[in-house]
């Protein structure tokens, strides 16, 4: 038994199904994201979790009690709404203390907590200002402050940081991490941005099409993808996925990928790079994945990798910035990109050597999309 | 705001909060069913039968009808409604949207120009009727006064004229709702956030695309509801006719309100009234169910 | 809210001048019926309907209020006045909470068929009055309520509920629904959200829910004069009976000030309520 | 039962001073006489009977000459909530009497010997299927052709007597630049010309035929064209803003010397005593052209609803007081009309109410009153408004008198049912 486990559950709206059966726990201080494009049922779950939406089917327990009839308030969760959901009609001190108010929380004791998440979240100087007079991230803190007097036993996140800007964000962000090492609550976090998931989460679900793609550490989802789809969405710039061709060639398998001008380039893929059966393969179309950063110039490669392997190829564009610099090829018939260091010497239109670290690359099924190796 | 109707709260379940929503609906959903419906059918069935002076249960077929496809008025009333509404409801929306938005313009006397525009609303057309038939009226109204002042070749006598007569009423009958609906989508501007149209400020719209891309279409449940006061007005039409005048000149502005109120009450041809008021439930059900449909289908998604 | 219109002078003097003259097409009625009202009769007839009094008087208005005569006993409109508000103001209150009540529910709380229900409910605008008036005396009767006030206040809750249902069901359709789920998951029951969330955010809509309301049953005649009693006949009714004569004289200046009199409760609603037009209720909660 | 309650009703006129037997009940009265004159002429009913312990409640609502009172009773009697008593015109008394919704009055008619007071033609209406339904009040007379005496004199004009000399005298009042008829564009005052025109140029007998019988062939005569036609001379008569005016507009019109004539009932004379003039004098009164030696009339009635046994009681004692002579005469030197029983003194009323009252006696005499078909006592409203319907639309188009004549004639038909 978990803190949170999710049992097969789905959720359908009439014969439209938005959740397939989804199998997750979290244990208690987790910090869990469940990270997707729009429409993937990360909201929906998410939800669910909150007894905001019904369980069509499948069981949703926390401390192995069953949830699925309880109502929100008595779940003893918390959430973060996107929009915040501040009652516009209250101060701010009458947004954090309805909750409690609800919960029949005397009123000496409302004015505690209050003092406490105010000092907390720095948010003293509003707390009689009304949310329409309050900025973007003073919005953001008092909708933390709301749910932090809950001392819930969940806190849930509605993409919550997706109002802000970029700076903010960062530094929301931040908070959020603090907060959550200092309190240690459980929280299950909704975001669309796969670096929230990567910066914050103990462990990440992608979601997609209304399954859970895959579940994992954040190490696990980036460098071991179970099939294209979190390959593609994890990461930034998002990983090259090529059109390629297996071969077998002198010392095992090779990846044959097609240059521009119908040349081939072809980088060895053996026992070194994985532990996968490619033997009888042959021949075989596959789709090879290669991250921005292990395909690189020559200096830039990691030194301790022991699958370094150069080509030469056409230079599309060179984008210099700053700590690194990015460059478009054409490789397999799509863009790829490669990052370089700051001070590598690609000029576009010409030719340049590139490494290829092939101990991070992988191939998929491009019928399947699976990870073949 | 994409999802504003997604089906949020289908949440609270057990006990009573589960049926709680649909308890609180119940008494109104009775109302309706009694005395909308209960009532349709029941004048469904006095068109049928020969109801005089007062309900009458014998039958008489389809006998109310011919007579009423008979009778020059009707027609003379289906026709006036036809001009009278699709002008009225098409000037009142127009006209409401447009105060509405310049009113929304941070104006310094705002309290003040929004009572006037409302104020015709609260007068009863019993009397404001007498004041317009005035001015309308080319001895003493706007025509003469026109001519005081030395405009003589000023002509103003709509009133007076059959075939004009009918605009007149559309004239008192905007003075009288289009400050209601300006309230009305006031109220709908007054809901949209100004975050976002300060965003699409940002983005280079000008004040024309603002309002045509980005706030009219947020208003569309605003115009529902003007659209429904507004047909319900020009169907109900009454007081405005009777008071400016009284179907005349002959009968060229009767209306179906005026027509069945005439032959239900003060001409004791009950059954007549009840068809009359049949064939306009049906033109109303034409008209509106389709309107609706596509607009609370269309709000679903 | 267009910071382009602000900053453009001329375009602010076309803004007033257009707002302006439109005040002069709405107010025109009003001055007509004014300037009349403090005429003796004999310069009204006597020609120049539209001209300002040579001899200024403020009979009529006193005539109106406690002189005139309405039925047997001159009264003026005054006794009557209490009749329509006892009339009014439960009549008011019941449908528009009713109708907010109605339209949280078809909003928030949506369920299978809950949009047909909205369009079943609607319909109800649109019933001629002509048609329920006497299949409604009945009921009334039947009920034990006819000729009396209550009586009236359940005829416009009936009549008046579809619309107020559908302004609250309009204006909730916006309202954003995470503020209903925040207060679900603070422990808030449906009656509370209503209460402490929805409604205090529903000024701009409940000032015109209001105001059709108040404005309609204040000054409807029909049901006012059906369904009455000698000792509940609303304002409306007195007043038609101080205007209307088909062989009597008729005083058309103690007509337009009876006119005002009778409109000054509508017109104070719409002054008081006006003030909940306030801007930027919402701004702050809703997702940009 | 009967003999009870005439015995308590005896009983109540006789100690009525003494007012302890009457019901505490008071007795509600659904009427439409709220303007001024009128209003305050009830009220001399209602102290009358306040003398006699009872109450009056009043429950008056105006408009259209009794339009709006007739749907508020409707709605009363469907309601099982009819007033004690309801002003009605004769024929609207017909027609609730018909549907069963009246009571009888037979027991205060004999104890005060109504039949011999009131006139048959009203009486006729008051009564269905031989007992008393209801009781008249007065009588008016729509058939009045009201001259501004100084207009006249000052053109050397003699007063109409004839339709013929009316459409000379106007032609000449026109030639000096005076609008001849002042007239207001409503249907009830196109029919109130109408019925003048009618009568004047049929004569009682046909107006009998023509209108309360609906006898097609009068209907479909000569002389309605002829009728139509003077109709049609008469439009020429009046101003061009005539349409939809009030008729006191119209009367101001004639007081101010814009216009020569009107063609209105006696309630005029309010309007014209109201604004300092005489009637008779400045404003003279004369028959409608042609139509002297008949007489038109309207009457008002008191309608006795079906109600309890103890409101039984105050009704009766109401229907007394209300054809009482004292209050015939007080009422109707205020409302501008004539007592509704022929035995009342009509010395202190003005010259046209005196006129009227010796008007009224010979036509009497010489079976020449009839009911007004304006004024709803001649004809069902069914039948009544379909006939409106073709003269108000004759009278505001360029419709020939022939097509106008067979519009009329399908109009009846379709209506009478």
């Amino acid at each position: 038994m978990s803190f949170l486990d999710i049992e097969n559950a789905t959720k359908s709206y009439g014969a439209a199904r938005v959740l397939n059966e989804t199998n997750i726990s979290v244990e208690e201080g987790e910090f869990l994201v469940l990270v997707g494009p729009s429409g993937c049922g990360k909201s929906t779950l998410l939800n669910m979790i909150a007894g905001l939406e019904t369980v069509t089917s499948g069981e949703i327990r926390i401390r192995g009690k069953r949830m699925n009839e309880v109502k929100p308030a008595e779940r003893n969760i918390a959430m973060v709404f996107q929009s915040y959901a501040l009652y516009p009609n209250m101060t701010v001190r009458g947004n954090i203390s309805f909750g409690m108010e609800m919960q029949g929380v005397p009123k000496p004791e409302r004015e505690k907590k209050i003092a406490e998440v105010a000092d907390l979240l720095q948010i003293k100087p509003f707390l009689d200002r009304k949310p329409g007079q309050l900025s973007g991230g003073q919005r953001q803190r008092v909708a933390m402050g709301r749910a932090l007097t809950r001392d819930p036993d969940l806190f849930l996140f509605d993409e919550p940081l997706s109002n802000l800007d970029a700076k903010l964000r960062v530094d929301m962000r931040t908070e959020i991490k603090k907060l959550h090492q200092k309190l240690g609550t459980t929280i299950v976090y909704v975001t669309h941005d796969q670096i929230e998931a990567l910066t914050l989460s103990t462990r990440i679900a992608v979601m997609f099409g209304g399954d859970v793609q895959q579940l994992g550490t954040p190490d696990e989802i980036y460098n071991n993808p179970v099939n294209m789809f979190v390959a593609g969405f994890m990461g930034s710039p998002s990983m090259n996925l090529l059109a390629a061709t297996l071969r077998q060639g002198a010392d095992g398998m090779e990846v044959e990928l097609a240059r521009p001008d119908a040349s081939k380039v072809r980088l060895p893929f053996s026992a070194a790079t994985t532990q996968a059966d490619l033997s009888d393969m042959d021949g075989r179309e596959v789709v090879f994945g290669i991250r921005p950063e292990a395909l690189t110039d020559s200096e830039g490669a990691t030194p301790a990798s022991q699958a370094i392997h150069y080509a030469d190829i056409l230079v599309d564009v060179v984008e210099p910035a700053g700590s690194d610099t990015f460059v478009t090829v054409t490789l397999g018939g799509k863009d790829a990109i490669g990052r370089l260091r700051a001070n590598a010497k690609a000029v576009a239109g010409k030719t340049f050597t590139f490494a290829f670290d092939m101990e991070k690359a992988m191939l998929f099924d491009p019928e399947t999309q699976q990870r073949i190796a | 705001m994409p999802s504003s109707l997604h089906n949020p709260g289908k949440s609270i379940r057990g006990g009573v909060q589960d049926f709680l929503p649909r308890l609180v609906l119940s008494p109104t959903i009775a109302l309706t069913l009694v005395f909308t419906y209960g009532f349709i059918l029941f004048t469904t069935y006095l068109s049928f039968s020969n109801s005089g002076m007062l309900p009458s249960y014998d039958l008489v077929g389809w006998a109310n009808y011919t007579r009423l496809f008979k009778l020059r008025a009707w027609s003379i009333a289906t026709t006036n409604l036809l001009i009278f509404g699709v002008l009225y409801i098409g000037i009142c929306a127009v006209l409401g949207l447009l105060l509405a938005i310049l009113l929304d313009q941070r104006i310094r006397a705002e309290g003040f120009i929004r009572t006037v525009y409302l104020y015709p609303m609260a007068l009863s057309f019993i009397v404001t009727g007498v004041a317009w038939k005035w001015i309308l009226d080319p001895g003493i109204g706007l025509e003469a006064v026109m001519h005081d002042w030395g405009f003589t070749s000023f002509q103003f006598r709509w009133i007076k004229d059959r075939d004009m007569a009918i605009y007149t009423i559309v004239i008192a009958a905007v003075w009288q709702t289009s400050g209601f609906v300006m309230a009305t989508f006031l109220a709908g501007l007054r809901g949209i956030d100004r975050e976002m149209l300060h965003a699409a400020e940002v983005d280079g719209a000008s004040t024309f695309a603002l309002y045509r891309r980005i706030v009219i279409p947020q208003l569309r449940p605003a115009f529902l509801s003007a659209f429904v006061v507004l047909a319900h007005m020009a169907i109900k039409s009454y007081d405005l006719v009777i008071a400016l005048t009284n179907g005349g000149p002959g009968i060229s502005t009767e209306m179906p309100a005026t027509f069945m109120y005439s032959y239900t009450f003060t001409r004791n041809q009950m059954g007549v009234g009840a068809a009359s008021a049949e064939i306009m439930l049906l033109t109303i059900v034409a008209i509106i169910v389709p309107y609706l449909w596509s607009e609370l289908r269309g709000n679903k998604q | 809210m267009s910071t382009a219109t602000r900053s453009n002078p001329w375009g602010r003097l076309a803004l007033y001048l257009v707002l302006g003259l439109f005040c002069i097409y709405y107010l025109t009625p009003l001055y007509v019926m004014l300037i009349n009202s403090f005429k003796p009769l004999g310069e009204i007839t006597s020609g120049g309907m539209v001209a300002l009094p040579q001899d200024w008087t403020s009979e009529p208005w006193q005539k109106a209020w406690s002189e005139a005569q309405v039925g047997v006993e001159a009264t003026g409109l005054r006794p009557y006045f209490i009749n329509s508000f006892l009339m009014v103001i439960p009549a008011v209150a019941i449908t528009t909470i009713l109708g907010a009540l109605n339209g949280y529910v078809l909003t928030k709380w949506s369920f299978r068929g809950s949009t047909l229900i909205f369009g079943f409910i609607l319909f109800g605008c649109f019933i001629p009055f002509q048609v329920v008036l006497i299949p409604m005396a009945r009921t009334l009767g039947l009920l034990g309520l006819a000729g009396s006030v209550p009586g009236l206040v359940f005829v416009h809750v009936v009549y008046g509920i579809s619309f107020s249902t559908l302004y609250f069901r309009n204006y909730y359709t916006s309202f954003p629904t995470e503020l209903v789920r925040a207060a679900q998951i603070d422990g808030a029951g449906f009656f509370t959200i209503f209460w402490r969330i929805m409604l205090p955010s529903s000024g701009p809509i409940a000032v015109v829910c209001v105001i059709w309301l108040f404005t309609n049953i204040w000054n409807d005649f029909l049901f006012g004069a059906s369904f009455s009693d000698f000792d509940s006949q609303p304002m409306t009714v007195a007043l038609n009976n101080l205007v209307q004569s088909s062989t009597g004289v008729k005083e058309y200046n103690v007509h337009f000030a009876g006119a005002i009199i009778a409109a000054l409760p509508t017109l104070l609603v719409y002054v008081v309520a006006g003030r909940f037009f306030v801007r930027g209720l919402m701004s702050g909660s809703v997702k940009g | 039962m009967v003999h009870s309650r005439k015995a308590l009703y005896l009983a109540s006129v006789a100690f009525a001073a003494s007012a302890s037997l009457a019901s505490a009940e008071g007795v509600e009265v659904l009427h439409w006489w709220t303007s001024g004159g009128e209003a305050a002429a009830l009220n001399v009913l209602k102290e009358d009977l306040a003398g006699q312990g009872i109450g009056w409640e009043d429950m008056p609502v105006a408009g259209g000459g009794g339009e709006a009172a007739s749907t508020t009773l409707k709605a009363r009697v469907a309601s099982g909530n009819p007033p004690d008593a309801a002003q009605l015109l004769g024929m609207a008394l017909q027609e609730w009497a018909a549907e069963g919704s009246l009571g009888n009055l037979n027991a205060v008619a004999e104890a005060n010997d109504w039949d011999s007071v009131v006139p048959a033609s009203l009486k006729a209406l008051a009564t269905y299927e031989g007992n008393w339904v209801g009781v008249p009040v007065n009588i008016h007379r729509p058939n009045w052709l009201w001259i501004n005496a100084e207009v006249f004199e000052a053109n050397d004009l003699t007063p109409p007597t004839t339709w013929d000399e009316f459409n000379t005298v106007a032609a000449q009042l026109q030639d000096l630049g005076i609008t001849p008829l002042a007239h207001g564009g409503q249907p009830w005052q196109d029919a109130t010309i109408f019925d003048d025109v009618v009568l004047g140029m049929g004569g009682a007998d046909f107006y009998r035929d023509a209108i309360h019988n609906l006898d097609p062939e009068a209907l479909g005569s000569d002389t309605m064209v002829a009728v139509f036609d003077q109709m049609r001379t008469i439009r020429g008569f009046v101003d061009e803003n005539f349409s939809g005016r009030d008729w006191n507009l119209a009367t101001a019109m004639l007081m101010d010397g814009e216009a020569g004539m009107q063609l209105m009932g006696d309630w005029a004379k309010g309007e014209i005593t109201r604004a300092g003039l005489t009637p008779g004098k400045d404003i003279l009164c004369v028959p409608a052209p042609s139509t002297t030696g008949s007489y038109l009339f309207i009457s008002d009635y008191f309608a006795a609803f079906n109600v309890s046994e103890d409101e039984k009681a105050s009704q009766e004692a109401l229907a007394a007081s209300i054809l009482a002579p004292g209050f015939q005469e007080a009422f109707n030197l205020v409302k501008g009309s004539i007592p509704a029983r022929t035995d009342v003194s009509v010395g202190e009323f003005d010259a046209c109410g005196q006129r009227a009252a010796a008007d009224l006696k010979e036509a009497q005499e010489n079976n020449t009153l009839v009911g007004s078909l304006a004024h709803g006592t001649a004809q069902t409203s069914a039948v009544q408004r379909a006939i409106f319907d073709v003269v108000t639309e004759h009278f505001n188009s360029d419709m020939s008198s022939e097509d106008a004549v067979e519009e009329l004639q399908i109009a009846v038909e379709s209506a009478s049912y």
